[in-house]
């Protein structure tokens, strides 16, 4: 057990993937020298050399299609996107590709890529650096989704994204890089496509992912405060989602709140709302109350406070489920 | 600007067309001294071949195998026997037992050519055109139209073939085909004994002026990447001339990229195994990627649903029917008495049966049903897709049990 | 009054959009001398010349990129993407620029590029020519996406996209194309931007848009012979949407189901069934119900016809709705 | 494969960047006569420059301001204000006043040179960096802080100034220049009184990977337009050496689509401002593109959140000192007596009270509400937008009212 952040907590994990299976390598932009411009590969470049961490040329699309040769021909990349908002020009690999090769040869071909993308906001950064873009590619069938709110998580679903044969698009939290937690490294995390139940509660159930467990975890905490008794669940797998989890919880708590940075409309809290409304129909008391980003860009860092969603505007939620 | 970019209402259909492709004619027809070429559309073979290739002279003869006869023999076999097999697709297109067909009547020799170059351990990534280069590695036509009958996208087992699937997106594969040839050069160098493959992207005029085209090519001179890129220029793109998409060479974008590129006649079909032969040396070696530009043509229509003479003067297609690249390899064969009558008898026999089995082969091809296609989606369990399925079967079960609505 | 298909529609549209304005261009592949692979831009060059209807490179983060840098100049520039799977290499222009590009610039500058985009299935093609993607710019704020369903819709919705000062995706119905039906050419058809009901009823609501319009209409006829009165919404527009229209007519119904021909999973009927779910909570009878496409890539063409939503699945969905 | 590719595990840290950039400094740091240059890193001027550009040799005497003593000292001016903007900028970041500040230290005589090239018609379109070029096209210091600040994405009216917003996702700026060209084509078709505009692509060495420069260089060939590509070779891309993105000049690429390509001195500013006149006539005369490379150096981080000692030798930076922009010029101008010491005495004393009145336009910046974004995200009225507004208001409101939770 050690404690560490979540990127170092994903370093060592990519650390244990390149040490344990030859055929694994990173690709991406300014990971080898510079260990990536949040340090996540600090050092691998080094230990593994330039074959098995390779700096790229700068091309989206062709650090995802090159990849995806490499899969082919049975390795195991790993590809680094620098930002949420650049991975937009890998889209076209990803959506056409990726995703479809094993349907595509009728199940003959996997294509075993994991695409690492720090996402979300809060950093004061400027545009196209603070994106919660994992909508767009949940979906597009083929690929699966998760992304770690914490340190444990983060340490083991990267080696299980790289051993799943599916392709893996793997959200990292990229303002709660800096989290501390503990960090067993001998027992691995639960099966990373299932939710996890991180707080019991009897009046309502939040669910969130990535960087709003924390504040779902703080508001359900002040909750408390105020005599409520708050459920919450860490999605974790964004594609496949875990309805079951939800569904169960719900069905106690007959409330439900989803949050997610990602701007509400058209966005997972949609589906979730959807099918939730549909799986517990009758023990809603309250209708399936969204919390997200608004529709517009992702605003500049001055005002980006006000448009996050953070613990009062999960509290307003809640209000507005108590309600009814 | 040039003038076939100006307004055309005033002009009439025949001449508008002559106008929109004025500068093409002189630009892309007439390639000059830079095509390298043995056989002639006359079915004369030339002595040798060599080129100024990136800076210095490079000799083809060691690649050519024009007084090999029953090499070259076999290269008319194949270009033959798929020509018929387009030929046959199209009939059965027409008939209705194809949803679509591509034909690549025109490019055999470009196909033939640079399939027939490789060896075992090479792979190539096709576009959708490329049953010629399929035939080379041991794609069953068959195979190839479990495609164009709509019940599958793939069809064969690339990994078996060394031959992957079809890919539609235009340029894509080319990106696949370097990190094919990334992984090629990490075995390497896990284990020098194994035999170096030199991965093969091919592509299109058209799909040259994709982003991917340029990514892949940028890719594989930073790795000097074991890849030859093989563009078949045929001039179309769908109803597009190729001039639309650059007014030089497309061999010459190598040179920005800092590796060899080569344009050779797609119509000769040993001049491209000898240019091929060569590049997969090269990129064999270690000495990087290599970029050949097939001038050829595509004498038919895009696909059976386009209609060329929309876009494209009858005059051109008949000029390029002298071109022919089965037609000058016959004459050349006959003439130099490498093949006697016989020889052509008995492949007229061998494609006729072909064709024949290959039809019943289509007609009895089993179409998929949707509840298999759940399971082709990811390789490990996923709860989504399993209570789809579910769904799925009680809704059908729901139509056999009680005969419901409609 | 004139009868005519829906691709006349469209290229009647756009030549009255050519007339009207010499900043109109239009641009992609194969769209000139051919007129199209489905000849909606058939005689367009010939009438207006190579300098207004422009065969393109064949490049689509081309065609998009410089249709901007021409709407920045002042042109209005209308693009034609030659099939919904062939959109993606045009995604990062599309969704990275156009759509914020406003923003970006606080209002200042506008990027009033329309891009046509042929979508759907049903008409026995390869992979990639039968998709459904509109959720994926629906999510992103700065685009208005719109389809029109009838020969009307389509003359006038091509014109009102392309004088509106945003960018607008128009997504085509391609096997509606020769569909006809009688279009007025004096008066301009409804705001694109509202939904507009196609058929009254009082027992439960249908909504669809695009290529399922006709099919959700017959499913409401054979609905009517076993006694149920289905109201039938074409949506028309998709991002926005007009809840306001869809609202009225579920709080009336009680009922909602809710169809398209893309995937349901994280699909834009997620996005209305999650807000109807809410702003109709105490009049709904029943959860709203999703008719949409399965998780995996748009299927073979042998199977589409097991795949697509039809009458039957939409009917099923509605005796689900009246099972509660 | 070259041997920096292989595993360095063994090497000590300084030894890894030495082995790892090796080949590097031969290959990039020594482009050999390919490079244009009148004013060499020693101060000393040359008479005059030509080269062969696209097959046939060009003077560049004419376009050459290298006697011109006004129009040097104003080049020096801009030159010496933007590098002490780009002081001022870093030390505003350092103090928290910024959120992140991109220096451009290095790169002056590449921006100013191209950037005081351009006539009032023409239209640039930046990246990030261009706070050179920014200030040739009449953009104010504190415009550019604006969006350093966080307070916009923008900062400045493009229309105004003919220079676009920033865009930050690498190379898609690219094609937005290809096709304002396209614009001021059909423009000058329309009214052909009007002067012809040019429109520029700005872009780094990495950039010049993405699929998207590929594209917008075929578009521009196809179509002739108007547009010149100015690609800065700083060497760097972040912490990826341009070694990565190529292996030759990345003006050579230029030659792929049939346009002219110039690898000029992007420290001479002389050198760059006649070979950026010579290519901007090139394109307003109808003749097509040209791409320009400007061989020069990032001597700064890529951003102040980056730390290049991690990647590249002190060595190297130091190398690099030697051949500033800003010191050959002012060399020039001393010993060839063009200016004297009063006029550096007052531009320093001109610096210094910009800095002074940039510090206090920065510190007085107001930052947007959340309420104002909403209005900016569509031209015309849009439901969703309106309902989240009104939300938002009545959330806020409530805080207003009761001083709710936390
Ligand atoms: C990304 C993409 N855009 C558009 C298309 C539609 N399309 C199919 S084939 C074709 C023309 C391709 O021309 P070329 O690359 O020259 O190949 P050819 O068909 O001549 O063999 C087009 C535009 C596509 N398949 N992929
Ligand atoms: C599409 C995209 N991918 C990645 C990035 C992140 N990024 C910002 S600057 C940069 C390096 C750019 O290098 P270069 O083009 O040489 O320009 P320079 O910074 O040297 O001026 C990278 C990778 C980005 N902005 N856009
Ligand atoms: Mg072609
Ligand atoms: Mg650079």
């Amino acid at each position: 057990m050690a404690t560490m952040t979540i990127a170092k907590a994903i370093n060592e994990g990519l650390r244990a993937s390149l040490a344990h299976d030859p055929k694994t390598l990173l690709m991406g932009e300014d990971i080898g020298e510079l260990g990536g411009v949040y340090r996540v590969t600090d050092g691998l470049k080094r230990e593994f050399g330039a074959m098995r961490v390779v700096d790229t040329p700068l091309a989206e699309s062709g650090i995802i299609g090159t990849a995806i040769g490499l899969a082919l021909r049975g390795y195991r990349p790993i590809c680094e996107i620098q930002f949420d908002g650049f991975v937009f020009p890998g889209f076209n690999q990803i959506t056409t590709q990726l995703a479809k090769l094993r349907t595509r040869s009728d199940g003959m071909l996997s294509a075993p890529v994991v695409i690492r993308i720090p996402y979300g906001g809060g950093i004061g950064s400027v545009e196209h650096h603070s994106e919660s873009p994992e909508a767009l590619f949940a979906h597009t069938a083929g690929l699966r989704i998760i992304t770690p709110s914490n340190p444990q998580d983060a340490y083991w679903m990267i080696q299980q994204a790289v051993t799943c044969e599916d392709p893996v698009i793997v959200f990292e939290p990229k303002r709660r890089y800096w989290l501390k937690g503990d960090v067993d490294t001998r027992t691995p995390a639960a099966d990373p496509f299932t939710a996890q139940v991180l707080r019991r509660g009897s009046d309502a159930t939040v669910v969130a992912y990535g960087p709003l467990v924390p504040v779902a975890l703080a508001a359900a905490a002040a909750a408390a405060e105020d005599g409520r008794s708050i459920e919450v669940i860490d999605l974790r797998s964004i594609s496949p989602i875990d309805f079951d989890t939800v569904t169960a919880s719900v069905t106690r708590t007959g409330r439900l709140v989803v949050a997610h940075e990602a701007p509400t409309f058209g966005g997972l809290g949609g589906e979730i709302a959807a099918r939730i409304s549909e799986w517990a129909f009758l023990s809603l008391e309250a209708p399936v109350i969204r919390v997200g980003g608004f529709h517009m860009p992702y605003p500049v860092a001055r005002v980006e406070e006000q448009y996050l969603p953070d613990i009062d505007r999960i509290l307003e939620a809640l209000d507005r489920a108590f309600a009814y | 600007m040039n003038a076939s970019r100006l307004p055309a209402a005033e002009f009439e259909a025949e001449e508008v067309l002559r106008a929109a492709h004025a500068a093409d004619v002189g630009r892309d027809q007439e390639p000059g001294g830079e095509m390298l070429q043995v056989l002639s559309s006359d079915g004369s073979m030339a002595g040798g071949m060599a080129a100024e290739v990136a800076g210095s002279t490079v000799d083809f003869a060691p690649y050519l195998s024009a007084t090999d006869a029953p090499h070259l023999r076999s290269l008319y076999r194949d270009m033959f026997l798929i020509r018929r097999f387009d030929q046959e697709s199209t009939a059965l297109q027409r008939q209705g037992q194809l949803a679509l067909w591509v034909p690549l009547t025109g490019q055999e020799a470009a196909q033939i050519g640079s399939g027939r170059a490789l060896q075992p351990q090479d792979y190539a990534f096709p576009t959708y055109r490329e049953h010629g280069v399929a035939l080379t590695r041991g794609v069953r036509f068959d195979e190839i139209l479990r495609l164009f009958r709509g019940v599958t996208n793939g069809g064969w087992d690339p990994r078996e073939r060394n031959f992957h699937l079809y890919t539609l997106v235009l340029a894509a594969q080319s990106l696949h085909a370097v990190g094919y040839a990334m992984g090629m050069q990490r075995d390497q160098l896990a284990d020098p004994s194994l035999p170096q493959g030199v991965s093969v992207a091919y592509f299109g005029d058209g799909a040259s002026s994709e982003g991917d085209i340029h990514e892949s090519m940028v890719f594989a001179a930073s790795f000097d990447a074991p890849v030859v890129f093989f563009c078949q220029n045929n001039q179309w793109a769908i109803s597009v001339p190729s001039s639309v998409q650059t007014k030089v060479p497309l061999a010459k974008r190598a040179e920005g990229y800092g590796f060899p590129g080569v344009r050779v006649d797609g119509n000769d079909v040993v001049a491209v195994e000898a240019v091929m032969r060569w590049a997969l040396e090269h990129a064999r070696t270690g000495k990087g990627p290599v970029l050949i530009e097939a001038y050829t043509y595509r004498m038919s229509a895009h696909t059976t649903a386009d209609d060329p003479t929309k876009y494209r003067l009858s005059r051109d297609e008949q000029e390029w029917q002298t071109r022919d690249p089965l037609a000058r390899l016959e004459a050349y064969l006959r003439t130099a008495g490498l093949a006697d009558e016989s020889f052509f008898e008995e492949l007229g026999a061998e494609a006729r049966s072909m064709a024949t089995d290959l039809r019943e082969a289509v007609l009895s091809m089993t179409a998929p049903d949707l509840e298999s296609r759940f399971a082709a989606v990811y390789a490990e369990p996923h709860p989504l897709v399993q209570e789809e399925l579910r769904f799925f079967q009680q809704y059908e079960a729901g139509f056999a049990d009680e005969g419901k609505h409609a």
